[in-house]
């Protein structure tokens, strides 16, 4: 295995969008964790001697201060924070759920992948985002209530494509091997067909977790998800708007970059694992279009 | 031919009875007493009870999605909690206008979309190519909103070119014209994620195809490059640009809401906005219900257009 | 040899040390090394030879089919009736490109467009090719259809390539090779697909076809079978050279090349079956496997796996010499043939 | 059942259901109709036919990677289709199968050795790392691969090496009876005779019995005892190679021999040459 890591991550490395998107990533989690050591002031306050509005340069503002006098730099500092967190904690709870439904679904096919994909298909009915909203506003706001939301948008699509190299895995030679031998179901499953499956479903959950950004940031804007006055990049950019009609438009656009650059990076290490995952990965990729008509890779 | 139509439509049915069911069950999830959550903290309990009553909330939950059904299969989507109007009558109208934006918002995504990813398959690794997959990358990361707003300040308070917000111009509505103006922002805003999209994707399916057998073989016979893209290449990347372009419409009805609220644009995804901020559940419940309808019957033509599309396919239907 | 060719003094084709260089992500590759040979008018030649000996490099070499992106340099001569195809542009090498030289793809299931009904692929290659209108196109394209031996060349026009068996496809896909009537037909192993009662009904069409329409065919297999049945000369090849080449029968029957006479013997040898007496030989078999072109070492390319080599064969590159006493042409690429380099 | 029949397949029938559609009734497909032959200890049965007659699909049956649809399988005295699970687990270690190489006959992400010493692992008796070690370095040199394949990855390995460790793996566990399902098929000719040399040896140090399956009938000649002529899911002929090659009976067997090439033109003329003699 070493060597073939090893091999990956060279790939990884040589590939520059990638490897800046990753310390861009490294950056923001370092700024999520020490938020409180390095942002200036505290995000929730307006401090002394500022006004509202500052334009960014101004001096002990670089970002200018906002509609209430909050100093912006700060606030997207802290805004890491939960932008991190809803992206990631999502995704790996719906990629681990998706893992066992889209394994067993691929697997055994017949009754019980049908049951599974059949009713995933009902939520592919439903464009993700409107779904998410509807959930979360049902369950009321709060950050808890955006993850339960995201978690059950993104399962069926990570299912779907966990389903599909399944599907196509358990149909190869060394599967059958294994079954000559009598070795069960369990084993087979995610011993032999799980680790062929986790590249593609890894590429794909990085790339999501970049869309993932996104959407809760639309969320915000909605008046769901982390309430006020804690600092959350999409609720920044949406209450900018009261004053972008004036003309004060770095309220909304300093937030909207974080985002933008938050979620490009995610992107990136998706579009660069891709290329670091050996040959193989790619003629399979290309297999995996014939099976499944739909691609799965509309993000939402 | 017509009975597979007929058999298609027909399947949708589980599919369609499905989403009722989620729909349905959405409203379950309501922490605590929805008839308290309604009527405020401060409610006396005997107006609880009446009110639940009422909704039905005392009954078993399978009698309730019975009645609820029931009353959808006759076009009653019920009340709303805040307008005490039936939800049909506000959300038809604004349906249509949601349509008219997601139109105008495909048109833009498929046909810029389609075209950038043709001209970086078939310039693959040229400047051009690189730039505009750069750019495509930049456009899918943005959220929908934020260019809905940047769009706004940009266009119409910096250069004023375009409206701020509306449908048609409130002093004086004109026609056809008066609407385009409306709605370059708010379509080009929804747009955007979606021709990032399609544009990657345009690109890889058309490369893919470009290293089919059949192309080179084409090749082989010293048929000009230009035509065999067309006849060849063209036709047959198709049916998955036309897969993609009809998931996209999923994307673009869900990018429109925002839109449609930072550019106050009278359709169904504003006033979904309006019922999540009012705590308006029945109406949340039936706008979701009518979105995800319409999508359902776009895979449909999606679906009967890749048949149509593919000789094979309707070989192996036939043979069914 | 036929008449025909024998008082045109122009080859057909001629290849004079042909290198051909592509690029890969390890470096560049030497996949063609000094290839000679030449085909004449009206004749029907093999090259055999075994997956990464160079078989498929000849034809994207003959046809200059390689990609820039992939194409490192050519060197040598190909010759078409005396002209020069690295001297005359690309505008006439596509005049070439199925006029004069046209391929029978290898997979004909991947090779003819899905989309569209057989036929009209036939009949687009002529409208643009020839100065056919689309009603003399499409009469051609089903007497082609019919020539094939196909027993309904309406109804095969008029389908869908998926609809046709492996069988019936290879012929669609030889009746388009010879939709602008070329003078040389390459075929990529054309056979090797199909059922092997079908092979045999495939490569009885090609030698009809050079029998009715004269042309000329370039057969590239791996079996010594179908060279046998079929091909006039045949031009054996190893990692990217030619080793051997000459008369069929020379070849089969008189194999010089260690690497040519290991190749026969592992045919296998049926006389077990019919004479009682023979009894069952073991297989006759070369070990190793073939050469990485990456990192070939100096001397004879086969030199690991040979049978007969000595100490000359790693030190000395063997060079491709007439061998006598044959009547007919015949070289062979090895040291310890014909005198050696000494 | 004679006393040197190893196994014995009798009227074994496979039926696919199609996928049913709401207007009309489930189609099915019928892979194998009805096939039925026996094999005996030590022989090398072959089962020839061409693409489409459900050859792969019978290999599979037998060692109940597609479950039957009719028809039994006796090995050894016992019926396979009767087994439990379990029973059939243990029964596993005596027959095994060598894949046609397609790349995918190895799980990509493990190594040679591994994959080999998984079945060890699994249901070997003596469960000694080194000892375990020591079995896969032993079978590798039996297939004449070096030791150090044992840590490489399938797709560091040729066409040949890797059909070589596919070898090893089915013999890990001392199996009696090997399926070879096109085992060479997708090999160059030089390499080719390599494997059914190998095979060959194996056969007698082993005292293996072989199914052989391919699609045509050269190696199969070379390589069977006896054969059976599979076309559209029944055996239309089962004979010693000798007479299948002296006397062919059905139409089909003589269009397959005929589409033989030898070096002396098709087996057909040369057939017809012996004949006349």
């Amino acid at each position: 295995m070493t060597t073939k890591w090893k091999q990956s991550c060279k790939a990884f490395l040589s590939d520059k969008m990638a490897t800046t998107g990753a310390i861009v990533i490294l950056f923001s989690l370092i700024l999520a964790v020490f938020a409180s050591w390095i942002a200036p002031y505290n995000p929730n306050v307006v401090a002394e001697g500022s006004t509202r509005l500052m334009p960014p340069g101004t001096e002990g503002h670089i970002l200018g201060t906002d509609q209430q006098g909050r100093d912006i730099l700060s606030r997207v500092i802290f805004g890491t924070q939960t932008s991190l967190i809803s992206a990631v904690i999502p995704v790996i709870i719906a990629a681990i759920i998706s893992v066992v439904l889209g394994v067993i679904a691929g697997y055994y096919q017949g009754f019980i992948g049908n049951l599974i994909m059949r009713t995933m298909d009902i939520f592919f009915a439903f464009p993700a985002v409107l779904l998410a909203i509807a959930i979360a506003a049902i369950l009321g706001p709060g950050l808890l209530n955006v993850i339960i939301a995201m978690v059950i948008v993104r399962i069926p699509y990570m299912t779907r494509v966990v389903y599909t190299d399944t599907l196509q895995e358990s149909q190869k030679e060394y599967v059958e091997a294994a079954k000559a031998f009598g070795i069960g179901d369990i084993e087979i499953m995610f011993k032999q067909i799980l680790p062929n499956v986790l590249p593609s479903l890894i590429v794909y959950s990085t790339t999501l977790a970049g869309v993932t950004i996104v959407t809760v940031a639309g969320l915000s804007f909605i008046g769901l998800g982390v309430q006020p006055p804690t600092a959350d990049w999409g609720r920044m950019a949406s209450d900018g708007k009261k004053v972008l009609m004036q003309g004060y438009a770095f309220v909304t656009f300093i937030p909207g970059i974080a985002i933008l650059i938050l979620s490009f990076s995610f992107s990136m290490i998706g579009d660069g694992l891709r290329n670091a995952l050996d040959p193989y990965e790619r003629s399979k990729a290309k297999e995996k279009k014939k099976i499944s008509r739909k691609t799965s890779q509309h993000i939402a | 031919m017509l009975r597979y139509v007929l058999s298609r439509i027909l399947s949708t049915i589980p599919v369609l009875f499905g989403v009722t069911i989620v729909v349905f069950l959405l409203i379950q999830l309501i922490p605590g007493d929805p008839a308290k959550s309604i009527l405020g903290a401060d409610a006396t309990p005997e107006a609880v009870e009446e009110l639940r009553n009422n909704m039905g909330l005392n009954e078993p939950l399978i009698v309730q999605y019975g009645a609820w059904l029931s009353q959808l299969l006759q076009g009653d989507l019920g009340y709303s909690y805040t307008l005490h109007t039936p939800i049909i009558e506000e959300l038809m109208p604004r349906f249509v206008n949601s349509l008219i934006l997601t139109v105008a918002s495909m048109l833009i995504c498929v046909t810029l979309g389609v075209i950038l990813g043709l001209i970086s398959a078939l310039k693959k690794g040229s400047f051009f190519d690189k730039a505009s997959m750069g750019v495509a990358l930049i456009g899918a990361s943005m959220p929908v909103f934020w260019i809905a707003l940047m769009l706004m300040w940009l266009f119409s308070i910096k250069l004023n070119i375009f409206p701020v917000s509306g449908m048609y111009n409130m002093r004086n509505p004109g026609g056809f014209m008066d609407l385009l103006h409306h709605i370059v922002l708010p379509a080009f805003a929804t747009a955007t994620v979606s021709l990032a999209v399609i544009a990657r994707l345009t690109r890889s399916t058309v490369i893919d195809i470009l290293q089919k057998d059949y192309v080179n073989y084409f090749h082989s016979f010293g048929l000009s490059k230009s035509k065999i893209n067309i006849v060849h290449v063209m036709r047959n990347s198709l049916p998955p640009i036309i897969n993609i372009s009809g998931l996209q419409v999923g994307y673009i009805m869900g990018g429109a809401l925002f839109s449609e609220v930072v550019f106050n644009w009278p359709g169904i995804g504003q006033a979904l906005y309006v019922a999540v901020t009012s705590n308006d559940y029945p109406t949340i419940q039936a706008g979701i219900l009518l979105i995800a309808l319409t999508f359902v019957v776009v895979n449909l033509v999606v679906d009967l257009l890749n048949v149509w599309l593919s000789p094979r396919l309707q070989d192996s239907i036939k043979a069914e | 040899m036929n008449v025909q060719s024998a008082l045109n003094t122009e080859s057909l084709l001629k290849v004079e040390g042909l290198s051909t260089k592509i690029k890969t992500p390890e470096g560049v590759l030497t996949v063609l090394e000094d290839v000679n040979l030449t085909i004449e008018k009206g004749e029907i030649m093999a090259i055999v030879g075994e997956s990464g000996s160079g078989k498929s490099m000849m034809i994207n070499s003959i046809l200059q089919l390689l990609p820039k992106t992939l194409l490192e340099a050519y060197s040598g001569n190909i010759e078409v009736e005396g002209e020069n195809l690295f001297a005359i542009g690309e505008k006439k090498m596509q005049e070439i490109r199925g006029k004069k030289i046209s391929l029978v793809a290898q997979n004909a299931m991947t090779s003819l467009d899905p989309s569209y009904r057989v036929g009209k692929q036939i009949v687009e290659i002529m409208l643009e090719k020839t100065g056919l209108t689309k009603e003399q196109a499409k009469e051609k394209a089903l007497n082609l259809l019919e020539q094939m031996g196909i027993d309904d060349p309406k109804r095969i026009f008029q389908s869908y390539p998926h609809q046709l068996s492996g069988g019936l496809r290879q012929r669609v896909v030889i009746a388009m090779s010879l939709a602008c009537d070329p003078d040389l037909i390459i075929a990529d192993e054309p056979t090797s697909a199909l059922d092997p009662t079908v092979q045999l009904q495939v490569l009885d069409l090609f030698q009809t076809i050079n029998q009715q329409f004269g042309t000329a065919i370039l057969m590239i297999t791996h079996d010594f079978g179908v060279v046998a049945r079929i091909a006039e000369k045949v031009a054996v090849m190893y990692a990217g050279q030619i080793v051997e080449k000459g008369e069929t029968a020379d070849v089969i029957f008189n194999p010089t090349h260690p690497y040519t006479q290991s190749l026969i013997k592992c045919i296998p040898n049926l006389d077990w079956v019919f004479d009682k007496g023979a009894g069952k030989k073991p297989l006759w078999q070369i070990k190793g496997e073939p050469p990485n072109l990456m990192n070939l070492s100096q001397g004879c390319r086969f030199f690991n796996r040979c049978h007969v080599a000595k100490d000359i064969c790693q030190s000395t590159n063997p060079l491709l010499k007439t061998v006598k006493p044959y009547r007919n042409e015949h070289s062979v690429r090895c040291v310890l043939i014909g005198g050696g380099n000494e | 059942m004679k006393e040197d029949t190893l196994i014995e397949v009798q009227g074994l029938q496979k039926v696919y259901s199609g996928k049913r559609s709401l207007f009309t009734p489930s189609k099915k497909v019928t892979a194998v109709k009805d096939v039925s032959f026996s094999i005996r200890k030590g022989e090398t049965f072959g089962l020839i036919g061409e693409s489409g007659s459900g050859k792969t699909t019978v290999g599979r049956m037998i060692l109940r990677l597609i479950e039957p649809t009719n028809g039994s399988i006796i090995y050894n005295g016992q019926s396979l289709r009767d087994l439990s699970n379990k029973e059939m687990t243990s029964l596993r270690k005596e027959i095994q199968i060598v894949f046609q190489d397609s790349g995918s006959a190895f799980n990509p992400r493990k190594t040679i050795g591994a994959q080999i010493a998984h079945p060890l692992k699994k249901f070997g008796e003596n469960q000694d790392p080194q000892f375990i070690h020591q079995q896969v370095l032993k079978m590798l040199e039996v297939v004449g691969l070096r030791a150090d394949f044992f840590h490489r990855y399938p797709h560091e390995l040729s066409g040949g090496q890797r059909q070589r460790a596919g070898i090893a793996r089915a013999l890990i566990l001392k199996p009696k009876f090997l399926v070879l399902d096109e085992p060479v098929a997708a090999l160059d000719v030089s390499v080719k005779a390599q494997i059914i040399n190998l095979l060959i040896d194996l056969q007698k140090e082993f005292q293996l019995t072989y199914l052989f399956i391919a699609h045509n009938l050269d190696l199969v000649a070379y390589f069977c005892n006896r054969v059976a002529v599979l076309s559209k899911g029944e055996v239309i002929e089962t004979s010693s190679t000798i007479d299948l090659f002296n006397n062919p009976k059905h139409e089909m067997t003589k269009k397959l021999l005929s589409s033989i090439l030898t070096l002396e033109g098709d087996l057909g003329e040369v057939y017809k040459k012996r004949s006349v003699i």
